[in-house]
């Protein structure tokens, strides 16, 4: 429990501030991967937390996802490289308060509601996998088609969307790249 | 211990495909010549390059070496002799190999220099597509084990090994494995002949030593992951299970090695057509049949 | 109580909070989009320590999980053909100019 | 033979300790070269260098050893210099024929052109390196072509250049850093960058090296094969160029006008930012404006100050926008605020729209930063000598041209004829017979002998035999560029055996031929790469050789030859006119030439012929491998007096910017490669 507990909080910590440096860094892919590594963090929570089968997933889709992230980055960016040193963030205070008022009152949340009792013992992880594996199949199934439908619909209406009117073609490479990640999802 | 076997499994596949890499260019076979590239490497200067995004210039091939040898830790060498054998193993592979493009991409971003960002950014687009062929055939053949586990997945190819029951799963594993190690003939991130050395080009020294370790490295994983998911793992007659795995992995790293040699370089249309056109609908098809076996085959 | 909880339940709530700010803050779309990637995976944090430590036999939270992972690959999936077809359109995904947008 | 020479000129400081012994003994016996002009001149020339115990490097960060190959240009001698400085220490000099280039260190070892030279000068090489390859006062590499200027930019607005760091009158953006070309000091900017250098480097005694490594860094846009740097710069500068040359120019001077009379008012405006004028107005909803502070009716966000003239700026549109910038940043420069604090997130922000409207699309429509790379001219699988200059929209080349760093200038100074002709076969590395032959052709029909059957035959079978090693030569070269290294190994290895082969030899090399090319033509990926790479624009004019044959003209000056008629020579073409097309072509070729040695009978080298009449105009043409070259010369008293040579090169390389535009870089560059160009035989 203790080390569940350190690791929980070391990875909490990383995760958070890898958080805070996607905001503070001005070079974009730096940004970008620091989310990354803040994704990755969490997906350790989840290991710590002995979630083994989502950990490993969502530290494998953040890999694909945040990269294809760096690359819009730069392609949307002014100044990618974070060399002129320019802010691109506006409404800062406001920002902050709405940020902090939304984690004081989740935190307010956390401590001061009754969690009931706690299960000490978590399922070993193969046993897990198998029962999600059944829950996904099962009971959940409908659920689970949906999010597929919803996935492969976003893919498309993204597609359709980002194709140029004129002429498709040298874009489609890119555009491969951001279905890339989607896809793997849907074969999860 | 396990931990020590497996790390010496890596780094002597390593220098075989170094020594066999060096006969193929050069022509003569010198067992030495891995070590004094390396020994040289380390002795000469290694330079920053000008302005360089220094973190991730510093991390990338440390990132990818370790990157290929966590990949080696869930694959099971002979029924004890793996380092974890997560219940999550085959997934954790494909996990891991998702950070390959990380490390890329901090190479190619990094050195600030043209020829690097472009294989970088190439490399995101291989990465991505084949990934998808590492995924899909993996999952067929955990379909088979009925598990993750890479050992269930060894040992569901007692009777038949999986490249007999799904060769179309190997053949895209395969292939896909080449592009995701960055050998040629998909070795665009770092194409000699197109990008001056790409990613790797503005490595000098230890660094350059580092990432090239750690692209061999990667090799090796690659190839023992073929072992593990088609070629039976560590099953075979009369030798010890690690004998049979690390015959079997160095066939199939040597074989990729020959695959670079005796083919041009690919055009990278056709690296991003083909596979998305072609690869991943016959994965998607290998699944099916697959399932189709299990079904209807007791 | 147990403080494992409370941890994870405190980080997901801070990774919220900094999410709120970045998707308030940021000009630009794509450092939008990850604020709100930030925000989910608050959620996440939660919706995890909850399934571990109130109630693992039931597997509807792991699925909850893999449901809320599907929804911020399908924000990327939309979020970047939208960058694309207004960077196309405008030569520009910044907010400040999206004033057309307005409502 | 400098012997002279103990240190290498590039040791590494430091006392010859026990494992830099090692370290020495592991570098000899492992040469790695990187290979000026290129590889495919040093198999031209017949060197064997994997014989020789040296691995070829692609880049000039994996060598140890520079190997010189002949004279070089005085361009090529500048690029070689920025080359040497990118290699990593211990490094060594090696030059072969000729002298060591004027802006590098003396040559560690130099030969001749030869391979047994070679193969001792390597020996003496290792043991060179072996002993000092740490010395412990090693002489110190710089060059005044390896200095900078350093200039600053705004990344935003490129037309923004300064002396000295400080921020954008227009933007307000911190101004960074580049290097301007020219040869005047190495700003500080480049010395507090070595101090960064050395603080990490993994020896404590690196200051002049990375300095140089900065050095040689700055002209990397210009030299060699070295790496562009700060693209973030280099594309803004590209998309201004674009400004420039479209509406932009009046719009600039205008801006102009607009900064001098705000850095005027701008400071009292700053010293009074919190006075009345100051409106509060909603940063999402514009028309929200009242005197206080507050938060919106509508959003509810905190009103943000601005003056009245900013929003109308901001009404009236994009240019004026950036104007008040402008303006209240320069007003900010006054009071010697910097840049990085609120200033920004209050009116600070900068218009994308404005940035990008002007940007070039690309084929897919967006308009993205375009970056203009360096190619060559020393760059793995082009040919050495040539610099391709290509602007890169992501991997797709949008525009790019090639220049001969090595072009032959025609100059007429008067030589005796003898001179003239081992001249030009010098000048030509890659075709030296072929050139050797128009030289004796054009001087002796200028002395007005008929041709003699007897000679001519020879003089034929020589330059087949070298249109068969060219044409290897050139699949070598293609192998290097699409890393096929099979083909770099078998093609060099007969090139080299051809090269010297008489009748005999070349008639058994003809299986081994054949089935290089039946290989070739039947491997997966090969076809796919090659077919419809690099068609050439219709009615594109003048082309000669393999390449306008391969697009089914009838091209070939050796169909007007009396001998070839003989020989019973008839051209075979493909038509597709693609770079497999060419690849086709020239396998053709190859075993038409073979066929014709076989008549022709043992090959000659090209002498001149006894002259009576050393005086008169003569006129030659030769089918050179890489098509008909005509040389006109006149000459007195057995002086060349006036030359003028028209080599098929010239022609092509004026093709490559249409091959190259719009194509994926790798397309790009196999098409520039499938024109084999040579460019020793480009005319300036």
């Amino acid at each position: 429990m203790v080390v569940q507990a350190f690791f929980v909080g070391v990875f909490g910590l990383a995760a958070i501030g890898f958080g805070v440096a996607v905001f503070r860094t001005a070079s974009m892919v730096r940004s970008a991967l620091a989310l990354l590594f803040s994704q990755a963090a969490v997906g350790c929570m989840f290991l710590a937390m002995q979630a083994e089968f989502l950990g490993v997933l969502q530290i494998m889709m953040m890999a694909t996802e945040m990269s294809i992230m760096a690359i819009f980055m730069v392609m949307f960016m002014m100044d990618p490289g974070g060399l002129g040193g320019m802010d691109m963030s506006h409404q800062k205070r406001f920002s902050i308060g709405a940020g902090a008022i939304a984690a004081a009152t989740a935190i307010s949340v956390a401590l001061f509601s009754d969690w009931g009792p706690i299960v000490a013992e978590a399922p070993d992880a193969a046993m897990q996998t198998r029962e999600l594996g059944f829950e996904m199949l099962g009971r959940s199934m409908l659920v689970f088609e949906t999010a597929a439908i919803t996935i492969l619909t976003a893919m498309i209406a993204a597609t359709a969307v980002a194709i140029p009117v004129r002429q498709p073609g040298v874009d489609t490479g890119k555009l491969d790249k951001g279905n890339g990640d989607k896809e793997q999802e849907a074969s999860k | 211990m396990t931990v020590a076997l497996v790390l010496l499994t890596l780094l002597v596949g390593a220098w075989l495909l170094a020594v066999i890499e060096a006969w193929l260019t050069t022509g003569r076979l010198r067992p030495v010549a891995p070590l004094l590239a390396g020994l040289s490497h380390l002795g000469r200067e290694s330079i920053l390059a000008r302005k360089p995004d220094r973190l991730f210039f510093e991390t990338a091939p440390v990132l990818l070496l370790v990157v290929a040898v966590l990949g080696a830790a869930v694959l099971p060498l002979a029924p004890d002799l793996v380092i974890a054998d997560l219940a999550t193993g085959a997934l954790f592979l494909n996990a891991v190999l998702a950070y390959v493009l990380v490390s890329l991409i901090m190479a190619g971003w990094g050195p600030n220099g043209a020829y690097a960002m472009v294989g970088g950014w190439r490399f995101l687009g291989q990465l991505i597509a084949y990934s998808m062929l590492i995924v899909m055939p993996i999952t067929a053949t955990a379909m088979r084990a009925e598990s993750l586990l890479n050992s269930a997945i060894v040992e569901s190819q007692a009777g038949l090994w999986n490249i007999v029951y799904q060769p179309l799963g190997f053949v895209l594993f395969f292939i896909a494995a080449i592009a995701l190690a960055f050998r040629s003939p998909f070795d665009l991130p770092t194409a000699p002949g197109e990008l001056a050395g790409g990613v790797d080009a503005e490595y000098t020294g230890v660094r350059l030593a580092v990432l090239r370790l750690a692209r061999l490295v990667m090799v090796i994983t690659l190839s023992a992951a073929t072992t593990v998911f088609f070629l039976g793992g560590w099953q075979g007659p009369l030798l010890p299970p690690w004998a049979w795995s690390l015959i079997k992995t160095l066939a199939v790293a040597v074989s990729m090695l020959l695959v670079g040699f005796y083919l041009p370089r690919i055009r990278e249309a056709d690296l991003l057509g083909w596979c998305w056109k072609l690869g991943i609908p016959l994965a998607l098809l290998n699944i099916l049949i697959v399932g189709l076996l299990i079904l209807v085959v007791p | 109580m147990t403080p494992v909880l409370i941890l994870a339940l405190l980080t997901g709530a801070i990774l919220f909070g900094v999410g709120i700010y970045g998707a308030l803050s940021q000009t630009n779309l794509v450092m939008i989009m990850m604020g709100v990637e930030l925000i989910l995976a608050g959620a996440l944090v939660n919706l995890v320590a909850f399934w571990r430590f109130l109630h693992p036999e039931v597997y509807a939270g792991q699925m909850f999980v893999l449901v809320v992972m599907t929804v911020m690959a399908v924000e990327m999936a939309v979020g970047f053909g939208v960058a694309i077809a207004r960077f196309r359109a405008k030569g520009s995904v910044e907010m400040e100019e999206a004033g057309d947008l307005k409502g | 033979m400098s012997e002279a020479a103990t240190t290498l000129a590039g040791a590494r400081k430091g006392r010859p300790s026990i494992l830099r012994r090692w370290v020495g003994q592991a570098l000899a016996r492992n040469l790695s070269c990187l290979v000026v002009p290129g590889p495919e001149v040093a198999l031209a020339h017949g060197l064997d260098l994997a014989a020789a115990d040296m691995r070829i490097a692609a880049t000039p960060r994996d060598a140890t050893v520079l190997l010189i190959v002949g004279e070089l240009s005085q361009k090529l001698d500048e690029a070689t210099a920025v080359l040497y400085a990118q290699m990593p220490r211990p490094r060594a000099i090696l030059v072969l024929g000729g002298s060591a280039p004027s802006s590098l260190p003396q040559a560690d070892v130099s030969a001749d052109l030869s391979q047994t030279e070679l193969m001792e000068a390597a020996t003496r090489l290792q043991r060179l390196l072996a002993e000092d390859a740490f010395a412990a006062s090693p002489d110190d590499f710089d060059s005044s072509i390896l200095q900078a200027k350093t200039e600053y930019v705004c990344p935003m607005h490129p037309e923004v250049v300064e002396d000295e760091p400080g921020s954008c009158p227009k933007c307000g953006m911190d101004l960074v850093a580049r290097e301007a070309g020219g040869d005047s000091d190495a700003g500080e900017h480049d010395h507090d960058h070595d101090h960064e250098h050395h603080g990490h480097e993994h020896d404590h005694d690196h200051e002049h090296e990375s300095e140089e490594h900065d050095h040689h860094h700055a002209h990397h846009n210009d030299h060699g094969q070295s790496h562009e740097h700060h693209h973030d710069h280099e594309h803004h500068q590209n998309h201004k160029r674009a400004h420039d040359h479209e509406q932009h120019q009046g719009d600039d001077d205008h801006e102009h006008a607009h900064c001098h009379e705000h850095e005027d008012h701008g400071h009292q405006q700053s010293t009074a930012q919190e006075q009345s004028g100051t409106e509060y107005i909603c940063p999402m909803h514009p028309e929200i404006r009242q005197n206080e502070p507050g938060s919106c009716p509508k959003c509810g966000m905190d009103l943000e100050p601005h003056k009245p003239e900013e929003d109308e700026g901001v009404r009236e549109g994009v240019p004026e926008h950036d104007h008040e910038h402008h303006h209240d940043h320069s007003g900010h420069d006054h009071d010697g605020h910097d840049h990085s604090d609120h200033d920004h997130d209050s009116s600070g922000f900068m218009s994308m729209v404005e940035v990008t409207k002007d940007l070039p699309r690309s084929a897919d429509g967006l308009a993205m930063d375009w970056l203009e790379v360096p190619f060559g001219p020393c760059f793995p699988g082009l040919p050495g000598g040539l610099k391709l200059t290509l602007t890169l929209d992501g991997d797709g080349v949008t525009e790019g041209q090639a220049t001969s760093l090595v072009a032959m200038n025609t100059s007429s100074e008067e030589v005796a004829v003898e001179t003239f002709i081992e001249r030009l076969a010098a000048a030509m590395p890659l075709a030296p017979v072929s050139y050797r032959l128009l030289a004796c052709r054009a001087i002796e029909q200028a002395a007005g002998l008929e041709p003699d059957p007897a000679v001519e035959r020879g003089r034929a079978a020589a330059l087949e035999r070298e249109r068969i090693a060219s044409h290897l030569g050139w699949l070598a070269q293609l192998g290097r560029q699409l890393s096929f290294v099979w083909l770099t190994r078998r093609a060099a290895a007969l090139q080299l055996e051809t090269q010297r082969a008489d009748r005999e030899q070349l008639v058994a090399l003809r299986p081994a031929l054949q089935s290089l090319i039946a290989r070739l033509e039947h491997t997966p990926l090969l076809k796919a790469r090659l077919k419809g790479i690099g068609a050439l624009p219709h009615g594109s004019q003048d082309l000669r050789g393999p390449v306008a044959r391969a697009s089914g003209r009838t091209e070939d000056a050796r169909q007007a030859d009396a001998m070839y008629r003989e020989l019973g020579f008839e051209m075979r073409a493909e038509s597709a006119g693609d770079a497999w097309a060419r690849l086709r072509q020239r396998h053709v070729e190859i075993m038409t030439s073979l066929d014709l040695v076989e008549v022709a009978g043992d090959p000659e080298l090209p002498k001149l012929r006894a002259i009576d009449n050393p005086s008169g105009t003569g006129e030659a043409t030769v089918e050179t491998p890489r098509g008909r070259a005509t040389l006109r010369l006149t000459q007195e008293r057995g002086q060349v007096v006036s030359v003028e040579l028209d080599s098929a090169c010239s022609q092509h390389i004026g093709l490559v910017a249409d091959l190259v535009e719009g194509q994926e870089l790798g397309d790009a560059l196999v098409a520039v490669g499938s024109l084999d160009l040579s460019p020793w035989e480009v005319t300036s």
